[in-house]
């Protein structure tokens, strides 16, 4: 029990740690602002979802306690991280970040700048 | 005690004008002219002791650690002086009833002279050399309002000042010289020092005190090269210089040199230097005195030159040329009085002092010429007049002494020339005054005074006379009492007569007044030569000078103090890097023996990005956001060490404070410009980086030295007791709330104060509200997007649910109060930020000084309810309680004085940042509207 | 470790000494801030390190130095206060004297002008 | 749909029994008197804090709320390791595109729970909801609104809607019976 | 085992962080730099989870939860910012 | 034990949080007389309380009943009460005068100022190094505040300087008291004067490190060149009811280096006894020349008088410096002479700068002042005692000063400087003064009267210049027991920490 136990922590770990890189990596590699979004929201989150696993299965380990509020973390980081991919990407919409070439729906993009920095009239936002 | 009261009196009469001041003005010159007579008359009541050669005290303890007590000593000396000041003083106040016009304001002139009185009478009657210093200060002052009390005159606001300063210098060198005199002496005691004289004299500082104290005396006394404030005072109104400058003001100078005179006199120094100032000065008074246009000027000079006569006969150091000088003070006083007043008197029929306009007053004012004549012939030294015998013994004694050696002869012939001089201002005073044809373009027709105007004139007139006629009687008695306290005991022989033979002095009258006539009458080509003197000002070159002072003062000033932070920031540096590095170098090595802990890998990392983001806030210092986003790391990495060292508390408090700061900062920055320019030089920047790192490594190495060494602290107590005494087991929160809860109390009070602070600030503030950002473009149209809004709702009770759990569990664990009060805060910022102020405001209208003001309320009650049980402030109290189902639980009265804590900290950070963010809330100016 | 610590002690000072210096009043802030960063790992530091402690009794046996701690704790708070007041009172002088230089006025410039709004 | 509440000392029951639950799992206990303390503070503090939230529609359906949680989580998991592939992967192959989704839903709470699950789901963040609607006044009718969606290799675009609108807007529609 | 894997995990979070700190340091937008510092929020509470693991002991919690609930208030403050400009209006 | 000593810092805390709270907060008027009485209150409560330190002799409080040298104490001795005295007197002619309608003129003037009472009455009663920053912190911060009271430009401007300087000053600080609990492991200033006889050779370098730095903190409070800029610009700025409280910040330095350097870096401190002398010496000099030079360069009067204070404090610092017996009684008389008499100069400033118009305080020919009489005699009595002329409290303390010094090379300096610099404010002032009421333009004075409550202020600090030179045999008798006792360690530790051994 207890060496499944450790087997499963460092398994956790290990997934958790690796998400965590994953999305760090992607930070790093990605070309553009919004492919570089990705991997933060949502490789760090699982990321973190493994580490915080793995925290409950090794402080559950010892017999008298156990622990479980780890899983608080997660439910903030759930509810958090897409706010704050929103609220970035918001900004660089506003920023009129260039996409990389090769994105689709540009004009997509153009309407959401358009929208996100004023400039056209009030009206001709709530078109389409 | 009866000694007492001659002081007191004149110091209580300060007061009777300025009570009597709706009175009518004779009404008010009689009432205060009788402390002043009662004062006289218990002086005179104690004539006889004093004749007799006793020396009568009276003291009073008042700062015994400092040595200065109220001593009064009543001797010879004290009595002649307290006799004329009290004496012409009283003559004064009747005088200056009638001279002072309807405008002048009489009360304060009373008031004013009653004080310069008391301070004169506390100068000749004070036993305690500290008390006599206190009264001679007291006489700069109040003679500054005396000559300055025609204010709206330009001449006489100046002059005042110059005399201010000539004589305050004086007076602090005065100041020295006792003070060290004390010190030699042991004793402030005057009694004691006028014993002292030989110690005083032998003692090594003998010159430098010498020097000090005649510098009091020469400055007081107008002394060549002092003198030049005294003409300059004469802007006063003329009762005040005929009282200052004859017989009190000028005198006090001399009063010290007698009064002293058994202490200091007697060393070749003294002869030099007071003999050769007073020659100076009666030589340069006499000469300057006849070129004076003006009446008050040439009386000014003539009591300079009269004054430096009495300082050469002291300084000559023979025991009769002490008792000359005693004698010539009371014959200077009584006839340049009642001169000035005769002045004064033609002033104020006349309409003018000028003597090139004054002619022929003979026709007007007869009597009072009468009167001016007999006190000049006194002046002069004509025979039959007191000054004859004063200046007959003071031209004796010029022969007789030798201390020149060879060259002794220069005196009695330079007293001569003087004298001639003398004699020639004189008759250039009742000449051009009285006769020498009409007057010229007088606004007023004169004529002479009212009969009481006149009275203290003729006294003086009168006094003169007797005592020329028959001095033995008239003042014998007082003479040889004051030269006896001048000499201390031994008076030599002398004799008063008026007719002493065909001698040497007689001789020297004679041609004093046969070539004063005759350069009189030639007086032309002697003015015509001192035109061709260049004129000397000494008014505007003092004021020049002062001027000069101020700009120089100025310059410096402004030099040293350029008005920039940044200047003043790198003196703080400077001091940081001498004061605590100087140690440093002493030490032999910074290790102190303590082993080091290993360094990880993971360690190393954090320091590496700790360093790194320092360093980038740095470089990235003027892009503004960025410089904020890295400067945030730097926070981050720090809480991460305090983790890491076993500092839970303080990660969690450092997190949290860091989270608001940036909120703060951003909202900061929309008032800010987003970019900072380029200013420094490049010298600038490299002279910063090399202070920084100076710093930088000053610090560095003491925090490692004090690292590496082992370490005994009251710690391990804080520990052993944090349960069994403060009933908790998170150390650190116990320190917090308990053992040292009154620095909490403090610290949230500082909380509060700043959120007051800040309300304040932003009240009424004229904001700039820029209408797009730092690159130009436009805001953005959404102002709380949706997601966020949403988020923030639902984030409020789950972050109220944790701080409330963070409050509770500080007492054991990690947590408390302020760290529950930032959750809390911060909950609701996010609400602020999400939805805005008035989307708050509307559901929830809080005061939030109020809320601090409760929040520190709840905690000082806390502390103040210990005192119900007779414990000291801040007793915590804590016990366990068994409740039927739910088990034990802890109350602690820690827990009441955290929650005050919590309150303040919501209260302080919403009132901060909430009125912070309100200023911008009505009126945004936008893209589309026109601004 | 103690070298390290001390040379981070050293170097957020020195950083924070040289922001001080500027002639702004947001670095001077931002300097600020990392100056009492650096005061409180000092202050921190007066406790000596130790990895493995705790402030909490019956969590180890080997307790670290809680009384720095608290201190640290104060210095935080009393910094917090004082940069919020500093803070607003830039943009108060910004507000009244036109600039936001330090000395509310640009070096050799005579008085105080105001900046042309963006 | 229903936006207020059925009984006024408890505004919002599911916020409670979160809020009790995040309590119990804060403490790690199931003593009597955590439990008891946690009941007070699940009911007192929706209680003031429901001052601070705009009208949503709430929770009807709550099991299928609960399901679709549980689907969430396994998408999550799964949309991750693509996305982790994708990013060791060649970036040049990369196909990214902004996709339009339009929106069913009309109230914040749902788009908000939409918005959010497309974030953590499938390599897509949702980049926007417009237009905006809080300039309008309280008697506009609200347009038709869109969510902006960034994904990170887009292979066909109809299908990722589609997907979107299928499996997640339509529960949602469900659970708040909107 | 459990204490390599540990330090293995604790290399791969300080590589993230570090990488983090790369991009925050090169940018090259300001979204780019916010979003690495709020990568780096996050990556930090794993930080300190692995620290309490390490310690076994469960103080490091709340210092990891409250990064989780309030760090990205700075991020979204920032955003707001640049939206904005005013964050509380 | 009696809780009597607290009173002087938690009354005005009291106070400051009742106004800050209805029923009080929302009238100007009740502001106004509980913020009155209560300093009234404060003024009796210390000196009842110096009554019973004279007649109890040295004696200490434990907050919260932790024993020194664990907890923080409270200390009583002659000079920490007198200095409570000193602060509530002259809180109370600054309170009644901004109470005149000084308050009104910006928000929360009222509690900030008791606030600040609490910080300064605080800083003095402490015995603990750490607890004296956090009071430091909570008179600096109220000091901010409340020297932005009114608003202008002016005011703005000094405060950015002195806050930023402060603000390093508190960093300053902060790195002192880590080194000093680093190196002695206590923060009991009692404490450490005993543990510094113990501690071992290799640490004294770095304990002199700390204690050094704790001086820039002290210099730069009580503005010693050449940390002294902040001071003019800052006191002429303020309103004047603040300036006239912030006479007595700078003594809080002064003070402050009293206390450390006597009591820890005393005699016992074995190589450390006097360090900080040889820095105080020369600067306190230096300082003496540059306020002189300020008095005369100075082109308005309040710039003139915050200069005064430097000149004040140059002399304080000369005499900390000297450090004897007469020094310390010195310092005691001189500190409540030039506390109360610059606080009332300010005032006075203010007063004149009313009624002359648009001239204000600059020293040019302006309107006449509407009663000249009335300011001409403040002005006069406030003037001569300032400059330490008889018969005003000035002499007294200049007497002191001056006998203070052994006789040397230190009393050459020392007197050379006094006395020049006297001279020069002596010049200073009779240039001002006669500016200010003499050298009027035609035009007619205006009708604004000082206001009743004004004029007893004013008049309350100068009665104490009085009062001091009526009363300065048993003041000077109290300052000499003040000083004696500050001197006496042993006794004092005995008293605080009997079971350590009272040997440092």
């Amino acid at each position: 029990m207890q060496h499944w136990m450790e087997w499963a922590v460092a398994f956790f770990l290990l997934l958790g740690g690796s998400f965590v890189l994953i999305g760090s990596i992607g930070l790093v590699r990605m070309p553009d602002f919004f492919m570089r979004l990705h991997g933060p929201t949502k490789a760090t989150t699982l990321g973190m979802g493994g580490i915080l696993l793995g925290s409950i299965f090794y402080f559950s380990l010892s017999p008298d306690s156990i622990s479980v509020h780890e899983l608080l973390i997660t439910l903030f980081l759930l509810i958090t991280a897409p706010v704050s991919a929103h609220m970035l990407i918001k900004t660089a919409l506003h920023h009129r970040l260039q996409a990389i070439e090769r994105t689709q729906g540009e004009q997509e993009l153009k309407r959401g700048q358009a929208h996100a920095s004023k400039e056209g009239n009030r009206s001709g936002n709530t078109d389409n | 005690m009866i000694l007492a009261w001659i002081l007191l009196l004149p110091l209580l009469g300060t007061l009777v004008p300025l009570l009597a001041a709706n009175w009518r003005r004779s009404a008010c010159a009689l009432a205060t002219a009788i402390p002043p007579a009662i004062a006289l008359m218990l002086l005179l009541y104690h004539g006889s002791a004093v004749f007799a050669g006793e020396t009568l005290r009276y003291t009073l303890g008042w700062i015994p650690l400092l040595g200065l007590d109220i001593s009064i000593r009543l001797d010879g000396l004290a009595f002649l002086f307290s006799l004329l000041i009290l004496g012409i003083g009283l003559l004064i106040i009747l005088y200056a009833r009638y001279y002072l016009s309807e405008q002048d304001s009489m009360p304060r002139f009373y008031a004013y002279l009653m004080l310069f009185m008391t301070a004169m009478m506390g100068i000749v009657l004070s036993n305690n050399v500290l008390q006599l210093w206190m009264f001679w200060e007291l006489t700069s002052i109040s003679s500054f309002l005396l000559i300055s009390f025609w204010w709206h005159k330009s001449e006489a606001r100046r002059g005042a000042r110059m005399a201010l300063a000539i004589t305050g210098a004086g007076g602090l060198c005065l100041l020295a010289a006792l003070l060290l005199l004390g010190q030699i002496t042991g004793s402030y005691d005057l009694d004691v020092i006028l014993a002292s004289g030989a110690v005083i004299r032998e003692h090594g500082w003998y010159p430098l005190v010498l020097v000090l104290f005649l510098l009091g005396c020469f400055t007081k006394s107008a002394q060549f090269p002092f003198h030049f404030w005294l003409p300059n005072a004469m802007a006063a109104p003329t009762p005040v210089s005929a009282y200052l400058h004859s017989a009190t003001m000028v005198k006090a100078g001399i009063f010290l040199l007698a009064r002293f005179y058994p202490a200091m006199a007697g060393t070749d120094l003294w002869f030099l230097l007071v003999s050769i100032t007073g020659l100076t000065t009666l030589l340069v008074g006499a000469y300057l005195a006849l070129f004076k246009h003006d009446l008050k000027g040439l009386l000014a000079y003539s009591t300079i030159s009269h004054l430096g006569l009495i300082t050469l006969l002291f300084g000559m150091g023979t025991d009769l040329a002490a008792v000359a000088g005693v004698f010539h003070i009371i014959n200077h006083a009584t006839f340049k009085a009642s001169l000035f007043m005769a002045a004064g008197i033609i002033d104020h029929e006349s309409g003018s002092r000028d003597m090139r306009k004054l002619n022929g007053l003979w026709h007007f004012m007869p009597i009072t010429a009468t009167l001016a004549m007999v006190a000049a012939a006194a002046m002069a030294g004509v025979p039959l007049l007191n000054g004859f015998l004063s200046k007959e013994m003071f031209f004796a004694e010029t022969l007789h002494q030798h201390l020149l050696g060879s060259l002794s002869w220069i005196i009695p012939v330079l007293a001569t020339i003087a004298a001639i001089f003398s004699v020639a201002y004189s008759m250039r005073f009742i000449h051009d005054v009285f006769f020498n044809g009409k007057p010229k373009g007088l606004t007023k027709t004169p004529h002479e005074p009212p009969r009481y105007m006149r009275m203290p004139v003729e006294v003086l007139v009168v006094l003169c006379i007797l005592v020329g006629v028959a001095p033995g009687y008239v003042i014998g008695d007082l003479l040889q009492a004051a030269s006896f306290s001048v000499l201390g005991g031994t008076v030599p022989e002398y004799s008063l007569a008026i007719w002493h033979g065909f001698n040497l002095p007689l001789l020297m009258s004679v041609v004093a007044l046969a070539a004063g006539s005759l350069i009189y009458i030639n007086r032309k080509h002697l003015f015509d030569f001192q035109n061709t003197l260049p004129g000397v000002d000494a008014l505007t070159a003092f004021e020049q000078l002062m001027a000069a002072l101020a700009k120089r003062c100025q310059q410096f000033y402004n030099w040293l103090d350029n008005g920039s932070l940044q200047r003043y920031m790198v003196f703080v540096l400077l001091a940081i890097i001498v004061l605590a590095g100087a140690p440093l170098l002493e030490l032999d090595t910074l290790f102190g023996g303590r082993p080091e802990l290993p360094v990880d890998a993971v360690n190393a990392t954090g320091a590496a990005m700790l360093l790194i983001s320092a360093f980038a806030t740095v470089v990235f210092h003027r892009q503004r956001v960025v410089a904020l986003l890295m400067i945030s790391v730097v926070g981050l990495m720090v809480s991460i060490a305090f983790t890491r060292f076993s500092a839970p508390d303080l990660a969690l408090t450092q997190l949290s404070v860091e989270v608001v700061t940036i909120i703060l900062l951003m909202l900061a920055l929309f008032f800010l410009p987003h970019k900072t320019p380029k200013q420094s030089s490049p010298t600038r920047v490299l002279r910063d980086i090399g202070l920084a790192s100076m710093v930088g490594v000053v610090i560095g190495s003491i925090s490692y030295a004090i690292m590496t060494r082992p370490f005994n602290t009251i710690s391990d107590y804080f520990l052993a007791n944090a349960k069994t005494g403060g009933g908790g087991t998170n150390v650190v929160n116990v320190i917090l709330v308990d053992f040292r809860g009154f620095d909490t109390m403090g610290e949230i009070a500082v909380l509060g104060i700043a959120a007051l602070g800040i309300f304040k600030l932003l009240t009424r503030i004229p904001v700039f509200k820029p209408s797009s950002d730092g690159e130009g473009r436009p805001w953005a149209r959404e102002r709380h997007p949706l997601l966020l809004a949403t988020v923030a709702q639902s984030i409020l009770p789950m972050a109220l649910m944790v701080s409330v759990f963070i409050f509770f569990r500080g007492h054991n664990l990690p947590g408390g109060g302020f760290i529950a009060g930032l959750i809390t805060a911060v909950a609701i910022i996010l609400l602020y930020i999400s939805q805005g102020v008035d989307w708050v405001k509307a559901r929830m209208n809080i005061e939030y000084q109020r809320v601090v003001a409760i929040g520190l309320l709840i905690a000082l009650l806390t502390g103040l309810a210990s005192l119900l049980f007779n414990r000291p402030f801040l007793t915590s109290w804590f016990d366990y309680f068994k409740l039927p189902l739910f088990g034990e639980i802890e109350l602690a009265s820690a827990i009441a004085f955290d929650l005050g804590v919590y309150i303040t900290v919501v209260g302080a950070t919403l009132l901060i940042l909430a009125s912070l963010g309100k200023m911008t809330t009505s009126h945004r100016p936008t893209h589309q509207e026109p601004t | 470790m103690e070298t390290l610590f001390a040379c981070c002690i050293g170097f957020l000072t020195a950083c924070g000494v040289f922001l001080m210096l500027r002639g702004r009043t947001f670095p001077v802030v931002v300097g600020l801030t990392m100056l009492s960063y650096a005061v409180n790992l000092f202050i921190f530091a007066s406790g000596r390190l130790n990895l493995r402690g705790a402030v909490v009794l019956g969590t180890s046996d080997n307790y670290a130095d809680p009384l720095p701690q608290a201190l640290v704790l104060t210095a935080i708070v009393i910094g917090f206060a004082m940069t919020a007041f500093l803070v607003i009172l830039a943009i108060r002088a910004r507000a009244d004297l036109g600039s936001d230089h330090v000395d509310g006025k640009l070096p050799g410039q005579k008085h105080a002008k105001r900046e042309p709004r963006q | 749909m229903r936006m207020t509440p059925r009984f006024s000392w408890l505004p919002t029951p599911y916020r409670s029994l979160l809020l009790f639950v995040i309590w119990l799992l804060l403490n790690q206990s199931l003593a009597p008197i955590h439990l008891l303390f946690g009941v007070v503070l699940a009911l007192f503090i929706p209680y003031i804090c429901y001052r601070f939230r705009d009208p949503q529609p709430l929770v009807e359906r709550p099991l299928l709320a609960l399901r679709y949680i549980l689907r969430v989580f396994a998408d999550i998991v799964t949309a991750n390791a693509q996305v982790a592939v994708l990013i060791l992967g060649p970036v040049h192959k990369l196909h990214p595109a902004f996709v339009r989704v339009p929106l069913d839903l009309q109230h914040n709470l749902p788009i908000t729970i939409l918005a959010g699950t497309v974030s953590m789901t499938p390599g897509t963040v949702s980049a926007d909801i417009y237009p905006c609607t809080e300039h309008l006044a309280p008697d506009e009718p609200l347009p038709q609104r869109w969510l902006l969606v960034h994904v990170l290799n887009l292979e066909d675009e109809a299908e990722l809607i589609a997907t979107i609108k299928q499996r997640y807007e339509a529960p949602l529609k469900e659970i708040f019976k909107c | 085992m459990l204490a390599k894997v540990i330090f293995l995990v604790f290399g791969m979070i300080s590589l993230a962080l570090l990488l983090n700190l790369w991009s925050l340091l090169r940018g090259p937008s300001l979204p780019d730099r916010i979003l690495a510092l709020d990568t780096m929020y996050i990556n930090s509470i794993a930080l300190i989870i692995l620290y309490g693991l390490l310690m076994g002991s469960p103080l490091y919690f709340e210092a990891a939860l409250l990064i989780a609930m309030i760090g990205f208030i700075s991020t979204v403050a920032v955003c707001k910012f640049f939206l904005r400009g005013d964050i509380i209006e | 034990m009696s809780h009597l000593i607290l009173l002087p810092i938690l009354l005005p805390m009291l106070t400051a949080l009742l106004i800050m709270l209805p029923p009080v907060h929302h009238s100007p008027d009740r502001r106004r007389w509980l913020s009155m009485a209560s300093t009234l209150l404060l003024l009796v409560m210390s000196v009842w309380l110096l009554s019973q330190t004279l007649t109890d002799g040295v004696t200490f409080y434990a907050l919260g009943n932790w024993q020194p040298p664990f907890g923080i104490i409270l200390l009583a001795d002659t000079v920490s009460v007198l200095m409570v005295c000193l602060t509530s007197f002259l809180a109370l002619g600054a309170i009644c005068y901004g109470s005149a309608g000084e308050d009104e003129r910006g928000s929360f003037f009222h509690p900030l100022f008791q606030f600040q009472l609490m910080g300064i009455n605080g800083a003095f009663l402490t015995g603990d190094l750490f607890n004296l920053f956090v009071f430091f912190e909570v008179l600096l911060i109220a000091s901010y505040a409340l020297l932005i009271h009114g608003g202008g430009k002016n005011k703005t401007k000094a405060a950015v300087h002195y806050v930023v300087l402060n603000l390093a000053g508190s960093a300053v600080f902060l790195f002192a008291l880590a080194i000093l609990y680093g190196t002695l492991g206590t923060l009991n200033i009692a404490d450490m004067a005993q543990k510094i006889s113990a501690v071992p050779a290799e640490d004294i370098m770095l304990v002199k490190a700390g204690g050094l730095l704790l001086l820039i903190v002290f210099a730069l409070k009580a503005a010693i060149l050449p940390l002294q800029f902040w001071l003019p610009a800052t006191y002429a700025s303020a309103s004047p009811p603040v300036a006239a409280l912030f006479a007595v910040m700078t003594k809080i330095g002064v003070y402050a280096l009293l206390r450390v350097y006597t009591t820890i870096f005393g005699e016992h401190a074995g190589p450390l006894a006097g360090m900080a002398s040889a820095w105080l010496w020369p600067l306190g000099l230096a300082t003496i020349v540059l306020g002189a030079i300020g008095v005369l360069a100075s082109l308005d009067f309040r710039k003139l008088v915050a200069n005064l204070v430097l000149v004040s404090v140059g002399s304080l610092v000369c005499l900390v410096a000297i450090g004897n017996t007469a020094a310390n009684s010195a310092v005691l008389f001189y500190t409540l002479h030039s506390t109360l008499v610059t606080a009332a100069l300010f005032l006075v400033a203010d007063m004149i700068a009313l009624q002359r118009g648009k001239a204000a305080d600059r020293l040019v020919s302006a309107r006449r002042v509407a009663q000249p009489v009335l300011l001409g005699s403040v002005f006069m009595v406030a003037a001569v005692s300032v400059a330490g002329l008889p018969p005003l409290s000035g002499f007294v303390g200049k007497l002191m000063i001056l006998q203070a010094v052994d006789s040397g090379p230190a009393q050459i300096g020392l007197w050379s400087v006094i006395l020049v610099s006297s001279l020069l404010v002596l010049i200073g002032l009779s240039r001002a003064g006669s500016t200010l009421f003499w050298r009027v333009s035609g035009q007619p004075a205006n009708e604004d009267k000082a206001k009743p409550l004004q004029v007893f202020a004013v008049c309350w600090l100068l009665s104490a210049s009085v009062a001091l030179v009526a009363f300065a045999g048993p003041i000077t008798a109290l300052t000499q027991q003040g000083a004696v006792q500050l001197a006496d360690i042993p006794a004092t530790l005995s008293i605080i920490l009997p079971a350590a051994g009272a040997t440092p």
